[in-house]
């Protein structure tokens, strides 16, 4: 294909979705299904182009994309900026390898969610008649809106995933976050009524507030690092402003410190978009929204968008975390990522709702990738991150089609109150629901990472040879401090997906719920084969070339090198130049054992030790969960996920409401100012009645005596308005003949003949 | 020589047919007189090489203005009876007002011009391309279109001519009585 | 030739007449028919001016059109108001239709 | 060869040294043409007359004008023009003379002023005027003028009402039709009739059939013709608005209406048919000889003839519409259908055709209106269905009590 069509394919991208979402609001919201459908094909359309022009970007030579990454670069003037005339803000669309990648995996994963949605909403059933809440077993009558905020949210992210520069994926990721906090709350007017021992738990309009404000919070740091960006390199371009000459520019005229606080600043956005400590928080309450938007944001979109903004911006976090700078932006990525990759992993193991595992497991997977970014092992990372969005699509999905036949369940023997999410309630599901039981294993054990056959398993084990290969080389010890934290966290993460599928899926049912459910129609079913397919399959592109066996076979890692050419020629001249150290410009490292053998036995150990607990003996009805005794007052701190919420609570809230309502309303506002304004007023007051006194003796009497004058004088000259239209013709006439005769004398001097 | 002659003929006839619209008590025979007037301006256009708007007048102002006026006077007909005085109480001073007006306007006309010479009032038409006359209708009809010309007020009279359309039906249609209703 | 002034001096004395007829006659059909006059008058000052001094432009042409759109109108909403009245006052007679007196 | 030069140079040569200026010979010349051109089209009358009783006897098996001159009757409008003439000039009581005796004037003159424009042979044209078309309707515009003559001037109700019918319906029925006539002006780029029929290679009837169709309809109607012959219905009243009139001014309208319906065919042939156009005929030299002309002018008379035929036939063939069927075809059906025709064309041209060659370009263009056509035809049966009743407007009813003040 010829460039100009690639890149006029490349700007069509987001503009399908965007469409729909526009057709939707203004013109077919009123029928639902032309609304799906409308939804479908703007997605379709994105799918179809996103593909085109991604494997196109494959079938380059991998040399030439080394050297020439940005294979297509299309940009128009936007907005005139500046005092400078010739000063424009450029809205364009850039397309390398990273991108590429993206798209493949962005434009599927949201394809299957909106298949999967229309059976989701129980289009076809009986329309619900209450607005605003889940309606089971009916038709969502809101569905029209919901496709319309997906679309958008679609648009928005592949709009994101194409921009060529800084600000239009901010504003990309801006509307991600307004359909975010719509969709949380898509369910409005839903509430709950939580007793006094259960778990607090909010609804979902507020979980939709949460989520905006906990992102906002970064977003508006975030805006502040851009402001940066574009004051140090004059351009929002990523192209231009990080090229290894730009940056060295900028090293030189600013110093690397600076941009390491830039970088900071920048992934302040990435820790709110992917839900890293500290402002993890929103990422579990957004599971109230709808189970297709929790996979949206959880795994397909937004949450990737933060890790792809800062692998976006590599170079300068490379730089940031070189031995230029004064700031250890590698220790802190790396550790937060660390950290929040174990803390997450630890609450996931704790948590009974099915979901509710899901978002930690996200949390904790986000973790890895940030990690593997701070080690700057960013190939790894991304390959994660693609690996993970599918798998992790398709365990939302699976999850909400148990949810689904739960609700069956539960709507067969009219329980509407035992939870449907609850995995204690669950149990036997495996026979009831095979599809769903079969795709969500291979989704499992993906994200525990079962060794050569699973996605995840390929991802982590790069992960983890990346941060070896940056301690054992480098000396780095981030490598180090990385690979200990990140194989505790896998092996959490596999004990906790073990324990999830076993409470599921394994065992005998436990409630009538479990025991009715059913499985889920086709538009459910087929999403999420499509999504398994993918989670096994997307692994095997990043094969090592020298792994054992495996390698030689498929002689090959194209995950390797397609990423790696984004990240390559860049960090290889920044490398030349000493900005950055030398574990973060090698793309490509010998295999070496450790890390592999972590890697098994993490997963394998994982697994077993789940399997031990939990599905050898599966649970029976009544039975609590063998963990609570095992771990003691360590597991209700988990349960309640450490005590985050209530800490900022008592630290961060309590205190803003204090200070807001006591000290600034209370003293500051109504004491102090409101008793200057108060005094003024009565000063003015006072003032105020001896003029008056003043003005009725004097104006009062003598005003009145000017209008009866005009009154008088109005009541004569009525008399001229006779109502006879030709008389005020005449009148005019005349009047105008007679000035023009005095002009006309006036010019030709008559009066001057007649007076001399 | 023939030309003036013509003109003068012309000018003259008109003004004749002009002074009957506005003195005959008979309305429709003003009607009649008005549509000589009307053919009488339609000629002088044609005298100043305007063929288009001729054929424009006797279009509108005889095709459909004259007919618009005469259903209306037969709509109203019983008001033009001949016991019914033509005029007002004002005629006379009108009558002094409309000749003094002339005489100032002719004067301006013939004596004084503010913005080209005296003589240039009396000089006869400038010998012009005859292509350019030939091609002033084309010239015209892309004025009309053009964004650089008058696009904007030709769209403006026509939706003008539009509300005229609606107005003029509204106001005229009788209203239906309540029990009709 | 025929001098510019006499176009300009016959278009006066057309609209001198019209003016008279509009301030002068009794029956509103008879005024209307007046300000047709006067709008003629107008129309033949514009084609002339549009021929003795700005033959290659069409400004005079163009103007002149547009009165004759404005004519069109105007008859219209005219008549149609007169009938109104006419229908409701059981008169045209212009001195009687003073509602708007004092 | 144009004729008009040829009588040109031959009288300058004969008498040009002797008597004449130059000028005054063009002079002459035109009135001769005038002349000429006026003498013919009142001749051929007398003979369409004739042609009209006996088609339509024809048609209804009947055998027609068969006593006077011979076994045709050829000889039988002579007769009847002779008794017309020989007939006394009634002016009824309380007529007002003015426009009583102005109208049967100002028709016949305006039916004949039409003429000049059109072009019956190659270079024979009374004068090419470049707003040709333009020109023709102004004029007839004139005729609608003469109707409201005849009526008010008769002082008779039957005359005005006879008079406000055929106003109300000519003044609706042009708006069709300009609007019908643009297409081909568009086509042709220009006003002036001579460029029409140089612009038909192919005759505008072929690439625009729906105009032609609606101006067609349009003509009937502004003729007066059946099926729209409303403006004289006997059975409804008497005659019309030429009631009171009788001898020669009753003929001089029954003159104006056959001028008036040959004017018609010619104006349809000039505009949709190729004039007197017919594969290169209308240039067509044998050696020296250049019969062209000659050719053209009886090509033209030939579609001329035809197309009168189809009015005949129509006549005789179509019963007469009631009034408010007239004026809801015209408002409801004619003119939004010539609109969009208009615009289609309009748009087709400018934006699609503007580099196709002449096939291409008709082709489309009759698809086009094919394609219009078709779905007018789709939209006014599925209107039909709906069970749709036809409302007699306003405007009739104000029209009979006017009257019926009178």
């Amino acid at each position: 294909m010829s460039e100009e069509l690639l890149t006029t394919l490349t700007w069509l991208i987001p503009v399908g979705p965007l469409l729909a979402f526009f057709v939707i609001t203004l013109f077919t919201n009123r029928s639902r299904t032309l609304s799906w459908m409308l939804a479908w094909a703007g997605v379709f359309s994105s799918l179809i182009l996103g593909w085109t022009v991604a494997l196109n970007v494959f079938a380059e030579d991998v040399h030439h994309l080394e050297e020439h990454p940005t294979v297509i670069a299309d940009s128009i003037a936007w907005l005139p900026f500046g005092s400078n005339a010739d000063n424009w803000l450029r809205m364009g669309v850039a397309v390398d390898p990273l991108t590429a990648v993206m798209l493949i995996m962005v434009t599927f994963a949201i394809t299957m969610i909106f298949i999967y949605s229309v059976g989701y909403h129980n289009w076809g059933q009986p329309l619900g008649k209450v607005l605003g809440v889940p309606n089971h077993m009916q038709e969502e009558p809101l569905l029209s809106r919901f496709f319309a905020f997906m679309s958008l949210f679609a648009g928005a992210m592949l709009l994101l995933v194409v921009a060529d520069n800084l600000l239009m994926l901010f504003v990309g990721w801006e509307i991600m976050g307004f359909c975010s906090y719509s969709l949380i709350g898509f369910w409005y007017a839903r509430d709950y009524d939580i007793g006094e021992d259960d778990i607090p738990h909010i609804s979902p309009r507020k979980a939709g507030i949460k989520a905006f404000m906990t992102t906002r919070v970064a977003d508006v740091i975030m805006l502040l690092g851009i402001v940066f960006f574009y004051r140090v390199f004059g351009t929002f371009n990523f192209a231009e402003a990080l090229s290894a000459h730009s940056l060295e520019h900028a090293v030189a005229g600013v110093g690397a410190t600076a941009l390491g606080i830039m970088s900071l600043l920048l992934f302040t956005g990435t820790v709110g978009k992917s839900a890293q400590w500290p402002l993890h928080v929103w990422l579990p309450d957004a599971m109230e929204g709808p189970t297709p938007v929790s996979a949206t944001i959880h795994a397909a979109a937004m949450v990737s968008a933060g890790v792809y903004m800062s692998i976006r911006i590599f170079p300068l976090l490379a730089v940031g975390a070189g031995p230029e700078s004064g700031v250890p932006v590698g220790w802190i990525i790396a550790g937060i990522g660390a950290f929040t990759a174990l803390m997450a992993a630890t609450i996931a193991v704790a948590q009974n709702d099915v979901k509710g595992v899901l978002a930690y497991s996200t949390i904790s997977q986000l973790g890895f990738m940030i990690a593997a970014i701070g080690t700057g092992a960013y190939v790894a990372a991304v390959f994660h991150l693609i690996t993970h969005g599918f798998f992790k699509a398709l365990l939302f999905l699976a999850s909400g089609s148990v949810i689904h036949g739960m609700e069956h369940g539960a709507h067969h023997v009219h329980d509407h109150h035992t939870d449907p999410q609850d995995m204690r309630y669950m149990g036997g599901l495996r026979k009831k629901m095979p599809i769903t039981f079969w795709t969500f294993l291979i989704g499992g054990m993906a994200l525990s990472g079962l060794p050569f056959i699973t996605a995840g398993f390929w991802s982590k084990d790069e992960i983890f040879a990346s941060a070896w290969y940056a301690y054992n080389h480098e000396g780095n010890a981030i490598g180090l401090m990385v690979l200990v934290a990140l194989a505790l966290a896998a092996f959490l993460t596999a004990f906790y997906t073990m324990r999830q599928i076993s409470m599921t899926f394994f065992g005998k049912a436990r409630t009538p719920l479990a025991e009715h459910a059913q499985e889920s129609s086709n538009f459910m079913t087929f999403p999420l084969i499509g999504l398994a397919f993918f989670a096994v399959i997307a692994g095997w592109a990043g094969i090592p070339e020298d792994f054992p066996i495996l390698g030689p076979l498929l002689d090959n890692n194209y995950a390797h090198h397609i990423i790696g050419a984004t990240v390559h020629s860049t960090l290889h001249h920044l490398s030349e130049m000493g900005l950055v150290g030398h574990s973060y410009a090698i793309a490509a490292f010998d295999f070496v054992w450790l890390p592999l053998i972590a890697s098994l036995t993490v997963a394998l150990g994982g697994l077993f030790f789940g399997w031990l607990m939990y599905g050898r003996k599966p649970l029976v009805q009544g039975q609590a969960d063998p963990l609570i005794k095992a771990l003691g007052p360590l597991h209700t701190f988990l349960n309640r996920k450490w005590y985050w919420d209530e800490l900022y609570d008592t630290v961060l809230i309590q205190p803003t409401i204090f200070v807001s309502e006591t000290v600034v309303y209370e003293w500051i506002d109504k004491g102090f100012i409101d008793g200057i304004i108060h005094l003024v007023a009565r000063a003015f007051y006072g003032f105020g009645r001896y003029v008056r006194a003043f003005e009725m003796a004097v104006f009062g009497d003598g005003v009145d005596w000017v209008k009866d004058q005009f009154l008088a004088m109005a009541a004569s000259m009525r008399q001229l308005q006779t109502g006879r239209m030709q008389e005020y013709v005449l009148v005019s006439t005349l009047i105008a003949s007679a000035l023009a005769f005095v002009v006309l004398a006036i010019n030709y001097g008559w009066f001057d003949q007649i007076f001399q | 020589m023939f030309e003036q002659v013509f003109f003068i003929f012309v000018a003259v006839v008109t003004l004749g047919f002009a002074l009957i619209v506005v003195t005959n008590k008979n309305l429709f025979h003003a009607a009649l007189a008005l549509m000589g007037t009307f053919l009488g301006v339609a000629i002088i256009y044609v005298t100043l090489g305007a063929g288009f708007l001729a054929m424009a007048q006797l279009l509108v102002y005889i095709g459909a203005i004259s007919i618009l006026i005469i259903f209306a006077i037969m709509m109203t007909r019983h008001m033009m009876s001949a016991e019914e005085a033509a005029f007002n109480s004002q005629a006379g001073l009108s009558l002094f007002t409309a000749v003094a007006f002339f005489v100032l306007v002719a004067y301006v006309f013939i004596s004084y011009w503010p913005t080209t010479p005296a003589d240039a009032m009396l000089a006869t038409m400038t010998p012009v391309d005859p292509a350019i006359l030939e091609n002033s209708v084309v010239a015209l009809g892309q004025s009309f279109v053009s964004p650089n010309a008058y696009v904007l007020p030709f769209e403006v009279a026509s939706v003008m001519l539009l509300a005229a359309l609606v107005g003029s039906i509204f106001i005229a249609k009788p209203r239906l009585k309540e029990d009709e209703a | 030739m025929i001098p510019m002034s006499w176009y300009l001096l016959f278009a006066a004395a057309l609209f001198s007449i019209g003016l008279y007829g509009v301030m002068a006659r009794r029956n509103t059909v008879a005024i209307l028919m007046s300000v047709e006059l006067l709008l003629n008058a107008v129309n033949i000052n514009l084609v002339t001016f549009w021929r003795y001094l700005t033959p290659d432009r069409s400004v005079g042409m163009a103007w002149a059109v547009f009165v004759l759109a404005v004519a069109a109108a105007e008859a219209a909403v005219g008549l149609a108001l007169i009938i109104s009245v006419y229908r409701n006052r059981d008169s045209v007679v212009a001195e009687e239709l003073d509602v708007l007196r004092n | 060869m144009d004729i008009m030069e040829l009588l040109r140079s031959l009288i300058e040569l004969n008498l040009g040294e002797y008597l004449l200026s130059v000028g005054t010979a063009t002079w002459i010349v035109d009135l001769i043409g005038v002349m000429t051109l006026a003498t013919v089209c009142m001749i051929l009358v007398i003979f369409l007359i004739w042609l009209e009783r006996k088609v339509i006897a024809r048609m209804q098996d009947r055998i027609g004008p068969n006593r006077v001159g011979g076994k045709y009757g050829l000889l039988q409008p002579v007769s009847d023009a002779t008794k017309l003439l020989s007939k006394e000039l009634i002016t009824p009581a309380g007529a007002d003379r003015i426009p009583y005796n102005l109208a049967p004037i100002l028709i016949v003159v305006a039916s004949l002023l039409t003429w000049a424009v059109i072009p019956v042979a190659p270079g024979v044209v009374g004068v090419d005027l470049n707003i040709g078309v333009f020109y023709i309707l102004a004029i007839s515009s004139v005729s609608v003028v003469t109707f409201l003559l005849a009526g008010w001037g008769s002082n008779n109700k039957y005359a005005l009402l006879g008079a406000f019918r055929a106003v109300a319906q000519m003044v609706s029925y042009e708006v069709p039709m300009i609007v019908a006539l643009l297409v081909p002006i568009l086509l042709a780029r220009s006003m002036s009739t001579v460029d029409i029929v140089e612009a038909q290679g192919i005759p505008f009837i072929i690439v625009v059939p729906l105009s032609a169709l609606i101006f067609f309809i349009s003509a009937l109607a502004e003729t007066g013709r059946t099926p729209f012959d409303l403006l004289e219905a006997d059975s409804e009243i008497v005659a019309g608005f030429h009631i009171e009139y009788s001898g020669m001014k009753f003929a001089m309208f029954f003159l104006a209406e056959f001028l008036g319906t040959l004017f018609m065919s010619a104006f349809f042939v000039v505009i949709y048919l190729g004039g007197y156009r017919f594969f290169g005929l209308e240039n067509l030299t044998i050696g020296h000889l250049h019969i062209g002309p000659l050719l053209g002018f009886i090509v033209f008379s030939t579609k001329v003839f035809l197309v009168y035929f189809v009015f005949i036939w129509i006549r005789a063939t179509l019963p007469r519409v009631r009034v408010d069927q007239l004026l809801d075809f015209n408002w409801k059906f004619l003119v939004p259908l010539s609109l969009v025709l208009l615009l289609t064309v309009a748009v087709m041209d400018k934006l699609f055709l503007a580099d196709a060659n002449a096939v291409t370009k008709a082709a489309v263009l009759m698809v086009t209106n094919i394609v219009v056509g078709w779905v007018t035809i789709e939209i006014l049966r599925w209107r039909d269905r709906d069970g749709e009743t036809a409302v007699v407007p306003d405007v009739v009813d104000d029209a009979h009590e006017a009257v019926a003040a009178h």
